[in-house]
């Protein structure tokens, strides 16, 4: 279980993030739904470590706040940041050799490979001539080699058309079922019955009520 | 009249923006709305010079600046605000919007138009000591001292509340005067339905699309 | 006055020239090491017109602020494409081609049955106007002090105008100052011209402080203090880099006993001042700050 | 014949260049930072073997161990106190300026170890030779091979272990690198210690061949590397052996044909041109535009 317990992130003047607080179980996926600048990407963000936050993370029975996104790893928690943030001028090999190099990983990129046929041709393509889908399967691909008990993916359907839009809920699916927490932020999110456990909208850094 | 014909753009390979045209009247105010990603930011820093398109023309009054260096832009009356709100720390708000308005002209539109917004108290004061409606107020005064001919918002609900953004809403109403065109880039549709007269939406790979039944684009 | 003192605090005067040149090209977000070298074209210059053409110091010194302005803006317009390290390296070539050029600088000329003008790697010698003016050492440092004054004085004023802010901003965030129309390419090559200027003028004092000037004089040693007084003493203000100057020959020289650990000790506290102050002493900031406050205790 | 020898005395004193043009791209290509103290660390390690020989007494083989140690202690010390406390990106100056504060710290304490100004060292010997008509510097041709394998090593270390890798990443978007769980700080302490064990090795080899070691040894290495790193392509390694190479061949024909005093002339005079009409340098121009194409993203 990885929970959050009124977190804050502030950037000077501007709170991003107003005391949010959230469950999210293995095997489940929950939404956060809002517009560009509602607080997704911090929150995201502060969970990892990567940005000053007030609150207190908790995965199981430690408390996880404030540590770095390398501890996170190691514990699980892996981020697919926004905007995929490849290495562009490393190949497509080698950015999915990091996702398993990082987190300390022995194994082979193939396996992770059979989530993702469309990558096999682009193996030894640099990162940057991807196409918007194809960098968004990679970035993905590259957290599952981490191996993640949780998986905060932010923004993953962001300029994608229909077909890799349906792929990537696909994937966060079979991750799902095969046990992992995941954490999906968006906007406007409409997904076809029971794919979703739990949906929050954020606004000026906060949740909205209902839902 | 200020137009934007036939701009492409792309990055390493991937089209960003392919064939985008659009033309705006002196007066006219357009929103541009759109889903994250589909190339908004990349459609304002083209047409406000910060990019330069692969493709198309861009035309002021029948001046071409498609090649222009983005002072020549903001010089030519096109101007802009940012995401985050954009100053120097290290200077007061004061200094820096006396800095935007050189023309005696603009500097007594200045001096109006921050009595209008109540902004006389902070004038002293440091960027970062102002609060985030004030500072956004600040920026669109920056923008219009010089009476632009088009003044580009880019994204300016970013972490405003309703109210505060309401307000804000009606001191732009109030200020813009007739000459200037506006084009707010937004996601938030009450705001846009606000302050402009008309939408569009960008959309992947297609461009502007009308939206709305009043749309004059 | 100690003659000893003065010429200490004559030698802090005239590196401090140095060190504002530095100042106004970092102002713009850039970084020079080549700064010595509008210094040392000040410093022939100011020698040639004194001592060959007879000239009065007032327009010796003219002459070399201007060859000093002129030399930079020609280096400004070479590299009006390069930034960062690019121009760095390029300002370092270029003080190199210039010192080379005063290497070979040959115009000796009999005055009075002296000979005298640069004559190569030997130098310039018998620069003797303050002799023949009988200027002492305190005359000459008060002279020197003047000008520096003066100096401050127009950089305070321009500190005060649009036109400093203009350039602060071209060079901390030059896409914010071209969305205020600020043609940050003009702003750059205006104010490397001014750093030569100034760079030039101090070049042209130190030449008839010293009354012997040589190439090596010039090296890049000389150009890389400056700049680090200039990045130690801050950003935020002009008097930034006198603080730089002030520390380091000010203080190691009334440290002299430790003469030989010096080295070892300063430049081990510099680094370790910079992990405190990255932004330098005077930053930025700092002044931002003191703005703040003497406001608001006067309203 | 004449211009052949001079060819090839170029290239040999290039590939002294080369060697320390690499430990220059290693820092610059991947950290974009410039460390002024290199040669000053380069001076601080041979001071430092000097120093210790008569006590050691291990003899040639001292010099090289502690010249390589002393100079990557040094290049590590450099990168704690005035790299690592200015990662952030804006803070290339400030770095830049430490380094040069710590420079002179280096200077001092060297000529702390060793007073006069001109030390004999006495590392290796190798036999010059003739091959058939042209005159070769067996020690500059051991150079020319350690060059080499120095970049076959660097090349391997980068391309194909999983440290080269994390470095690469990190190199290429540091940003992103931290924020998928990469331990970025630590990769700057080892590239300094990389470079500082590679430019231990060219320190040694250099003073070998030279004899003796003066306080000017330091301000001659950053200044060579830095050359040959700009004229090849700031960032590339391959690009710094060539621009080493370069360095060498113009140097010795401009000497060979002007005269010796023309010969730093023509090189800063090159470098200027380099930098002018193609800014990357002849190998790094790819670099740089991306480079400027990321700035260019408002």
């Amino acid at each position: 279980m990885l929970k959050l317990d009124q977190i804050t992130v502030q950037y000077g003047a501007l709170t991003a993030l107003n005391a949010v607080s959230l469950v999210i179980t293995e095997g489940t996926i929950s939404v956060i739904d809002g517009h560009h600048g509602a607080g997704k990407s911090s929150l995201l963000k502060a969970i990892i470590g990567a940005v000053p936050s007030k609150g207190n993370v908790w995965l199981d029975q430690h408390l996880i706040s404030q540590r770095s996104p390398a501890y996170l790893l190691q514990a699980g928690v892996v981020l697919v940041p926004e905007g995929r943030q490849l290495f562009g001028r490393l190949s497509t090999r080698e950015n999915l050799q990091f996702g398993l190099y990082v987190a300390g990983g022995r194994g082979s990129i193939e396996a992770a490979l059979e989530y993702f046929p469309q990558l096999l041709p682009l193996l030894d393509k640099p990162a940057y001539v991807l196409s918007g889908g194809q960098a968004q399967m990679l970035a993905m691909a590259r957290a599952m080699l981490a191996n993640p008990r949780y998986l905060l993916a932010d923004e993953p359907l962001m300029g994608l058309s229909e077909g890799p839009r349906e792929q990537v809920w696909q994937i966060l699916i079979d991750l799902r079922d095969r046990g992992v927490g995941i954490l999906v932020t968006g906007e406007h999110i409409v997904t076809k019955g029971t794919v979703i456990q739990q949906h929050k909208i954020i606004n000026n850094g906060s949740f909205e009520l209902g839902e | 009249m200020y137009s934007l014909q036939g701009i492409g753009k792309s990055f390493g390979g991937i089209d960003v923006l392919r064939d985008i045209s659009l033309t705006l009247k002196p007066g006219q105010r357009l929103g541009i709305t759109g889903a994250n990603g589909v190339g908004k930011s990349t459609l304002i820093n083209i047409a406000t010079g910060f990019l330069k398109p692969d493709s198309g023309h861009i035309q002021l009054n029948n001046k071409t600046l498609t090649h222009q260096p983005a002072w020549a832009f903001a010089q030519a009356g096109i101007q802009r605000t940012f995401q985050n709100t954009r100053f120097l720390t290290t200077a007061n708000l004061g200094e820096q919007l006396l800095l935007a308005a050189r023309a005696p002209e603009s500097k007594r539109r200045l001096t109006k138009l921050i009595e209008l917004s109540g902004l006389q108290a902070s004038l002293h004061l440091f960027p970062d000591e102002i609060p985030l409606p004030m500072l956004r107020k600040a920026e669109v005064i920056r923008g219009l001292a010089a009476s632009p001919e088009v003044l580009f918002l880019d994204e300016p609900s970013a972490g405003l509340t309703t109210f505060e953004l309401d307000q804000f809403g009606v001191f732009l109403q109030q200020n813009l005067g007739q000459k200037t065109a506006l084009v707010v880039v937004e996601h938030r549709f009450d705001f846009m339905l606000m302050i402009t007269d008309s939408v569009v939406e960008m959309q992947l790979n297609r461009g502007l699309v009308k939206r709305g039944a009043d749309v004059k684009t | 006055m100690d003659m000893y003192l003065a010429s200490v605090l004559t030698n802090m005067t005239l590196i401090a020239f140095l060190a504002l040149s530095a100042y106004l090209v970092l102002v713009v977000g850039e970084v020079s090491f080549g700064q010595q070298a509008f210094f040392g074209i000040g410093a022939y210059i100011t020698a040639s017109a004194t001592a060959l053409a007879g000239a009065h110091i007032f327009w010796g010194l003219l002459a070399g602020a201007i060859g000093g302005a002129s030399c930079a803006l020609l280096l400004g317009l070479l590299t009006i494409r390069l930034s960062g390290i690019y121009f760095a390296i390029s300002t370092l070539c270029f003080a190199e081609l210039l010192r080379f050029f005063l290497l070979h600088l040959r115009f000796t000329q009999s005055v009075d049955g002296r000979i005298i003008g640069p004559d190569g790697p030997e130098g310039f010698s018998n620069i003797r106007w303050i002799f023949e003016n009988h200027y002492q050492v305190t005359d000459f440092l008060l002279l020197a002090v003047t000008c520096l004054i003066i100096l401050l004085i127009v950089l305070f004023s321009l500190e005060r105008s649009p036109i400093m802010l203009g350039a602060r901003m071209v060079g901390n965030d030059p896409i914010l100052a071209q969305s205020q129309g600020l043609n940050p390419t003009r702003y750059r090559l205006s104010f490397i011209t001014l750093s030569g200027a100034v760079a030039g003028f101090g070049g042209g004092l130190f030449a008839l402080f010293n009354t012997h000037i040589e190439p090596a004089m010039f090296g890049v040693m000389l150009g890389i203090h400056g700049l680090a007084y200039a990045v130690i003493g801050g950003l935020g203000s002009a008097v930034g880099p006198l603080l730089g100057v002030f520390l380091d020959i000010g203080l190691l020289e009334s440290i002299r006993p430790l003469a030989a650990y010096r080295m070892i000790i300063f430049g081990g506290l510099v680094a370790f001042l910079l992990v405190f102050r990255p932004e330098g002493i005077i930053s930025p900031r700092l002044v931002s700050r003191l703005k703040s406050r003497w406001r608001n205790r006067h309203v | 014949m004449d211009m052949l020898q001079t060819s090839i005395d170029g290239l040999m004193i290039g590939s002294t260049y080369a060697l320390l043009g690499l430990s220059f791209a290693l820092v610059f290509g991947i950290m974009r930072r410039i460390n002024l103290a290199f040669g000053a660390c380069l001076l601080f390690g041979a001071s430092l073997a000097i120093y210790l020989e008569p006590i050691l007494g291990w003899g040639a083989w001292g010099l090289f161990v502690v010249t390589i140690v002393g100079v990557a202690l040094a290049s590590a010390y450099v990168e704690r106190l005035c790299f690592a406390p200015h990662s952030k990106r804006h803070g290339a100056v400030t770095a830049m300026v430490a380094s040069f504060a710590v420079w002179m710290q280096l200077d001092e304490i060297s000529s702390q170890l060793l007073p006069q100004r001109t030390h004999a060292f006495q590392g290796i010997e190798v036999p010059n030779f003739w091959w058939g008509e042209i005159f070769v510097r067996g020690d500059q041709l051991l150079h020319f091979v350690i060059a080499l394998v120095s970049i076959l090593v660097l090349y391997l270390l980068l391309y194909k272990t999983r440290l080269g890798l994390l470095i690469r990443a990190t190199a290429d978007s540091p940003d992103t690198a931290h924020l998928l769980g990469a331990r970025v700080p630590w990769l700057g302490f080892i590239i300094f210690l990389l470079a500082g064990i590679l430019g231990g090795l060219a320190a040694f080899m250099i003073l070998s061949a030279d004899g003796y070691v003066t306080p000017l040894f330091g301000l001659w290495s950053t200044f060579k590397g830095l050359i040959a790193m700009i004229i090849g392509g700031v960032g590339s390694l391959m690009g710094a052996v060539i621009g080493g190479l370069i360095l060498g061949l113009v140097e010795t024909h401009a000497g060979a044909v002007l005269g010796a005093e023309f010969r730093d002339m023509v090189t800063f005079g090159l470098v200027f041109l380099v930098l002018i009409i193609r800014p990357g340098g002849l190998m790094g121009v790819k670099i740089y535009r991306t480079d400027s194409l990321a700035q260019e993203r408002v």
